[in-house]
């Protein structure tokens, strides 16, 4: 230990702020960096989940597409 | 005199992650004019750029003259022309400046004869007035009167018919058969009912096409 | 040979390899860099020229070094996309440009607050900080080009032109930045020379290093394979791994 | 080769020359620009306009203005050719002529060259025989305003050049004017450094002749490598459109 005391491990002699501020940024930088690609991973996991649900309930009623006829819009009047 | 100018083998195309076409495979043979079919949106355009050299997020082959189009790309370019929705025609400049602008890149032609070409289609007295003020068929026209100088021969054009009045339009069908004949080989889009005997097909939309 | 370079361009062979290798990654990288920065912070000796101030080193330095290898490491994928189009090279690039700005911002920032007790400011116009400076907005301009281009095969053939295109610079622009600094600034803020560091420095440094360099292998790879689920979708061995995946 | 398979089928000799092609598109943009003289004038408004910003905003003192006249100066060139760098091809873009010039049968880089030094002969140089006029408003003295002329000469068109990178990049995109900023700037900063840099040495009395080949050494190497990057940039762009 390089210290005498955990007093002096935190003061550092006067450098502590400096020294304490970068290593706090760098573990919240860190830390967020890897918790964001981890959360991301995780909703294109689902989003492709969601995305074969559809599709394969899509696939057990599949009816073709409407032709475009161009008709109207009635709007219905309250 | 019937081997394939261009020739596509298993083009697979994918915009926007939809597969707009896959299989297709066609060959462009001289002397022929072939229409590219289907509704809004299903790469009738995305098509004639792939094969224009254009866009290139394409999968398969494309052969020119029997040899990947990439072998002899000079040859390719020289001997295509591509006419797209954006006529290519600077409003700042007039008919005769545009049309020796484009031409100055593949065949310099005397000013006589461009201004034979823009009398063709009819703009005869327009020369040198500012595309801009011209109207936007006026403009298309500039841009057409390529063909009638044109010695490429692949033609590749894309909804050649719009903001063309009727009379414009029998006059270029007219050109395009006369153009066949000659040996041309012509591959176009248009949402123009154009009715020519012996005019291949290539359909998209469903993901076939046949010939 | 090309069996091989085109088997490492398979994503789905890259999806397999990287899920067995992440955990031994994650774990070693956190073990590594916790026994580098807690050797470092607490055990190490202090410098006898800047006192305990020097102790960000074992921070600063893993930063700047994967802030500059990550780059490098874009420009190999770059031409690897542009040359061969191999779709794990874009998706290489695309996945680790927002880490490298980090570690970028990361170094600047652990410079900048390093520098006020060392040098009494926070900003120092050094040649070493105006460089990674540089490169910081070289990497905000690759995302910010990533980001404005819809279509993911164009955005990354544009990115790794652009990449290419900052990687022929970038030892102009350090050239550059080096002869800048030597006709402007008088050696005032220059450090007197690093004494040879010691033993007891040099290994938590080494380690904290290794460590960063790890978990950088595993952000890459949670990150590409993040990357290889949205752009493949719909191929029938992702619908499988997710199916199968679920059960 | 069997392109003689067909009659009609035109050997690429038979063609235009690289340099016939490249002097048309030269010419066709030094055309068209004279047609729209206001967007010439633009770029130059913008550099005098800049400049004067500088004695209101800091300081119209002539020490500091003898000082940073050459920084000055070469911050406003530098920013007027990035604020004319997007219209290099997006007009030409928009109507369709760019597709044309993609498919001729020339090499794509030789013509993008010549857009280029197009654009360069109508914003870059008209900075250059203007810097003189604001060199004696900042009250650089002579050899200077002349030297820093020398270096504007060797620099602008490394700008043009890198800029068309970024232009044939950002082309067709939302907010591509400051896009296009964001990217090229951090490559200007060498050219920037060098050519204030010489300026400032000659203040000193220093010799000049290494800084000046240095920077004729970037010209050379931005001739050589920056118009295959705009092409295959460009082809990029053309294939997103």
């Amino acid at each position: 230990m390089a210290f005498d005391s955990f007093s002096a491990f935190i003061a550092m002699e006067g450098h502590g702020p400096y020294v304490w501020v970068c290593y706090a940024v760098f573990a919240v930088l860190l830390a967020g960096l890897m918790i964001w690609s981890v959360k991301r991973n995780q909703s294109a996991l689902e989003d492709c989940q969601r995305r074969h649900d559809t599709e394969s309930r899509a696939s057990a009623k599949a009816t073709g597409k409407a032709a475009a006829s161009f008709t109207r819009v009635e709007i219905p009047q309250d | 005199m019937s081997e394939p100018l261009l020739q596509a083998v298993d083009l697979e195309c994918e915009r926007d992650e939809r597969l707009l076409f896959q299989n297709l495979s066609f060959s462009i043979v001289p002397g022929t004019l072939t229409r590219v079919e289907g509704p809004n949106g299903s790469g009738k355009t995305t098509l004639l750029r792939i094969l224009a050299g254009l866009n290139d997020a394409w999968s398969g082959d494309i052969l020119w003259c029997g040899q990947p189009r990439g072998h002899d790309r000079e040859s390719f370019h020289r001997n295509t022309l591509y006419l797209g929705h954006r006529p290519g025609i600077k409003p700042l400049l007039t008919p005769m400046e545009n049309l020796r602008a484009l031409m100055a890149g593949r065949r310099p032609v005397n000013d006589e004869v461009l201004a034979q070409a823009l009398a063709g289609t009819g703009l005869a007295g327009y020369e040198h007035v500012p595309c801009r003020n011209l109207s936007a068929g006026q403009q298309r026209r500039v841009a057409l009167a390529r063909l009638l100088i044109a010695d490429e021969p692949l033609w590749l054009l894309d909804e050649v018919f719009t903001a063309i009045d009727a009379d414009g339009v029998q006059a270029i069908e007219t050109l395009l058969k006369q153009r066949a004949a000659e040996g041309g080989a012509i591959l176009v889009t248009t949402h123009h009912d154009l009715q020519v005997e012996g005019m291949g097909r290539i359909t998209l939309g469903g993901g076939q096409c046949d010939e | 040979m090309w069996q091989w370079f085109h088997k490492l361009g398979s994503p789905k062979w890259f999806f397999g390899i990287a899920t067995r290798f992440m955990p031994w990654l994650l774990a070693g990288g956190l073990l590594l860099l916790a026994a580098g920065l807690v050797w470092g912070l607490a055990f190490a000796p202090k410098d006898y020229l800047q006192g305990n101030s020097y102790r960000i080193i074992f921070i600063h330095v893993p930063s700047a070094f994967l802030a500059q290898s990550i780059y490098i490491s874009m420009a190999v994928a770059a031409v690897v996309t542009l040359v061969w189009r191999m779709k794990l090279a874009d998706v290489f690039v695309k996945a680790i440009a927002p880490v490298g700005l980090i570690f970028t911002f990361l170094s600047l920032f652990t410079g900048a607050v390093w520098g006020k007790p060392t040098w009494g400011t926070w900003w120092v116009w050094d040649a070493r900080l105006t460089s990674m400076l540089i490169l910081l907005f070289l990497y905000g301009g690759v995302i910010a080009l990533d980001r404005a281009i819809n279509d993911e095969k164009s955005a990354a053939r544009a990115v790794a032109v652009l990449v290419l295109v900052g990687v022929v610079n970038i030892p102009i622009i350090k050239y550059s930045v080096d002869w800048w600094n030597t006709l402007h600034q008088p050696a005032t803020f220059k450090l007197t020379e690093k004494p040879s560091m010691p033993m007891e420095m040099w290994v938590p440094l080494l380690l904290s290093v290794l460590g960063l360099y790890l978990l950088f292998g595993w952000l890459a790879c949670i990150r590409m394979k993040t990357e290889i689920l949205i752009r493949e979708q719909r191929t029938r061995w992702v619908k499988d791994m997710v199916l199968a995946g679920r059960k | 080769m069997n392109s003689s398979a067909h009659p009609l089928i035109k050997p690429v000799e038979q063609g235009v020359g690289p340099l016939s092609a490249m002097v048309a598109v030269f010419a066709r943009d030094v055309r068209v620009a004279f047609r729209q003289r206001q967007d010439l004038l633009n770029p130059l408004l913008f550099f005098v306009m800049v400049v004067t910003l500088f004695p209101l905003g800091v300081s119209p003192e002539i020490g500091f203005l003898k000082q940073s006249g050459a920084g000055i100066l070469w911050v406003a060139a530098l920013l007027s050719v990035l604020l004319s760098l997007d219209h290099l091809f997006r007009h030409d873009f928009d109507d369709g002529t760019l597709e044309q010039l993609v498919l001729q049968p020339q090499p794509l880089f030789l013509l993008i060259l010549a857009k280029t030094l197009a654009h360069w002969m109508l914003t870059g140089l008209p900075l250059v025989v203007l810097t003189p006029v604001l060199g004696v408003m900042v009250h650089l003295d002579g050899n200077s305003v002349a030297i820093l002329c020398l270096t504007l000469l060797i620099g602008t068109p490394v700008l043009s050049l890198i800029g068309s990178i970024g232009a044939a990049l950002t082309l067709g995109l939302r907010s591509a004017g400051v896009l296009l900023s964001l990217l090229i700037i951090p490559l200007y900063i060498p050219v920037l450094i060098f050519g204030t840099g010489t300026v400032a040495a000659a203040a000193e009395g220093a010799p000049v002749a290494g800084y000046l080949a240095l920077m004729g050494a970037f010209l050379v190497l931005a001739l050589t490598l920056a118009p295959f990057a705009s092409a295959a940039a460009l082809r990029i762009s053309m294939s997103n459109s």
